[in-house]
């Protein structure tokens, strides 16, 4: 698979300024006439896909990227050059895109098996236009490019819904639903919340860290955490708490050892105060600041 | 027994509340089958002209019916919550569209409109947001899923049924003939006829 | 700049939108301070009064406006809402996991981790649900309380210790099937899973 990945999940957005200017209404001015915009790559404006091709390297990768498989690069290179799409000249069309795979494979993109596969099918029709026929078979036969041109006509048709879907007001987006409280005097019930929606408020999180980037949510101990609450609970009131007193050596080392940690934590965060009259002498923990009531 | 007055205003307090669409029979239950179906679609459709050039219409549909915000007072409401939300990818869009306009479709079907392999993410995100999902199997080997598109994406596009969506277009063979090209004539058919004459380049 | 009813229509939508009741600053933001705090009480007002009579009412409360149904229309409404339990909020339920997750931790704390501001009512709610408190004062500018999960979280959600939480790696993981999503692609899936908690509540 090609950039596979990229290539298939290729943000709509640039999509729009770029390369679908089939499916634009000014269609026929940008592909007929020079001095429109064919794209948009990283800002800046091209105002035509120069036919040797020549892209600036920096651009390249960004722009073969938008492409969404080999029917949408062919889409493209037929309604470019205003070619018939009934009436493919096949050997022109087979030239400019091995020129484009070509580039690919030189610029060492990721070449998806599609785009291959895609290259050997447009050679294969080419040779057999090229063959001459019986004339008996010629009758009955049907043109070699038939099935390119149906697939070619049903990806670009659904190309277009899928802008015009796009283009849908969408719940959520472009419009909301109402909140209205629905107020309940007595016997109010309360939602119930499992461990499994705390999991899907997480991910939700997460899957937003992700996207703004602005911090990170990281794993931790949970148990640790527990115990920097526990620890804080026992020291509310404001009162010195002995520092042997926060473990149960009972309960076994690896308490002793989370207990311990939560404490550090507590320090470090400065939540705590830990304080000793001299070496040897007891430890005492007290909140850093005592609740002020 | 309501006059219909205050069954109006039952009924708008209800769809105000409601978290999702009311369909006929829900609201039928509001007065426990009291109202007959005409008078109620006849109150829903005052209902309607009442709200008519605020911020909130009543609309109408796969699922029943629902108060939302016009998208006119997008621009407005967006200023108030902090999560924008998202937009699909070409990929997603492209699969949503094959979904809805060729369902039931398989995995195998989008790929072979696409001309690309359909990544899992791709049809995991459409049934997460709950606007596809699978309908059966197809009786071939590997019995792949059907897809097909859900009430919920319907409602969430404010449609009532398929039929309006936007009708998929066919596109003209050229840029230039485009314009001349009537829209009954169907380009599939065109290729065929135009076959035998076409000579190899 | 909007005229006065043009400017009413907007506050009537945004009230009617919102998941939690909204102050006069939460107000003004919809007009990007373009009104002033008397004129939008005045509209206030005039709304509140507009909605007389009817099933649901503009209320002013300590938090800020809301609409809200009329006692009087609880015995309709009840028909509908029966088998549809309550849920939480989006914002409650993301404020909930933080808690349980990284507590003790300051209300700033949880608006640097959901990237939002939090409201005084999640909080709030949480507080009185008996799931959160108050265990402590961080020793920063503002003493801001720490907050933590409470025994009777514990009891609700049936777990005996936090340690029988679902372990964060565990959900970590879940996400990393899908580690080659482009950024654009990521809302979708957070979408997908906030919906579940999105309700209002």
């Amino acid at each position: 698979m090609i950039g596979a990945a990229a290539a298939n999940d290729a943000p709509l957005e640039p999509v729009h300024g770029a390369l679908n200017f089939p499916m634009s209404p000014a269609r026929a001015r940008v592909a007929g006439a020079s001095g429109a915009r064919v794209a948009t790559v990283r800002g800046e404006a091209f105002l035509e896909m120069p036919l040797d091709l020549y892209i600036p390297p920096d651009a390249l990768e960004v722009f073969l990227d938008t492409f969404e498989g080999p029917l949408d690069l062919l889409l493209y290179l037929i309604r470019k050059a205003s070619i018939d799409i009934l009436d493919i000249p096949m050997a022109r069309l087979t030239e400019q895109y091995l020129e484009y795979v070509e580039l690919m494979r030189r610029r060492n993109l990721e070449l998806a098996a599609e785009y291959l596969l895609m290259a050997a099918l447009l050679m294969e029709i080419k040779s057999r236009m090229l063959l001459p026929r019986p004339r008996a078979l010629r009758e009955d036969e049907e043109d070699p490019r038939a099935e390119l041109v149906r697939r070619l006509m049903e990806y670009e048709s659904i190309k277009l819904a899928a802008h015009k879907l796009d283009a849908l007001p969408v719940l959520g987006r472009d419009f909301f639903t109402l909140e209205v409280w629905l107020e309940q005097v007595a016997g109010q019930r309360l939602p119930q919340v499992c461990t499994r929606d705390l999991i899907a408020a997480w991910q939700s999180l997460l899957m937003r860290a992700r996207m703004t980037q602005h911090h990170k949510v990281t794993r931790e101990e949970l148990s640790v955490r527990e115990f920097m609450s526990s620890i804080l609970r026992r020291l509310q009131g404001g009162q010195f708490t002995d520092f042997n007193s926060l473990f149960e050596p009972g309960k076994g080392v690896a308490v002793v050892v989370v207990s311990f940690l939560a404490l550090l934590e507590l320090v470090r965060e400065s939540l705590i105060e830990v304080t000793q009259s001299e070496p040897y002498a007891p430890i005492y923990l007290k909140l850093a600041h005592a609740q002020s009531e | 027994m309501l006059n219909p007055n205050e069954a109006k205003t039952v009924l708008e307090a209800a769809l105000l509340v409601a978290q999702e669409p009311l369909a006929l029979a829900d609201l039928r239950r509001l007065f426990e089958d009291d109202l007959g179906a005409d008078t109620l679609r006849r109150l829903l459709d005052e209902l309607r002209l009442d709200w008519q050039g605020r911020g909130v219409e009543l609309v109408n549909l796969a699922s029943g019916w629902r108060f939302q915000t016009r998208p006119e007072y997008r621009q407005y409401l967006e200023r108030l919550s902090h999560d924008k939300p998202p937009r699909y990818s070409r990929a997603v869009m492209e699969t949503l569209a094959i979904i809805a306009y060729r369902q039931p479709v398989t995995r195998g079907d989008i790929e072979d409109i696409r001309g690309v392999t359909v990544s899992t993410n791709v049809i995991k995100s459409l049934e997460a947001r709950g606007w596809i999902d699978a309908i059966g199997y197809r009786d071939v080997p590997g019995r792949p899923a059907l897809y097909a598109t859900t009430k919920t994406f319907l409602d969430d596009l404010g449609l009532r049924s398929l039929q309006e969506l936007p009708p998929l277009e066919q596109i003209g063979s050229t840029l230039e003939l485009a314009p001349h090209i009537p829209p009954d004539e169907k380009p599939l058919a065109a290729a065929a006829t135009a076959a035998p004459a076409a000579a190899a380049d």
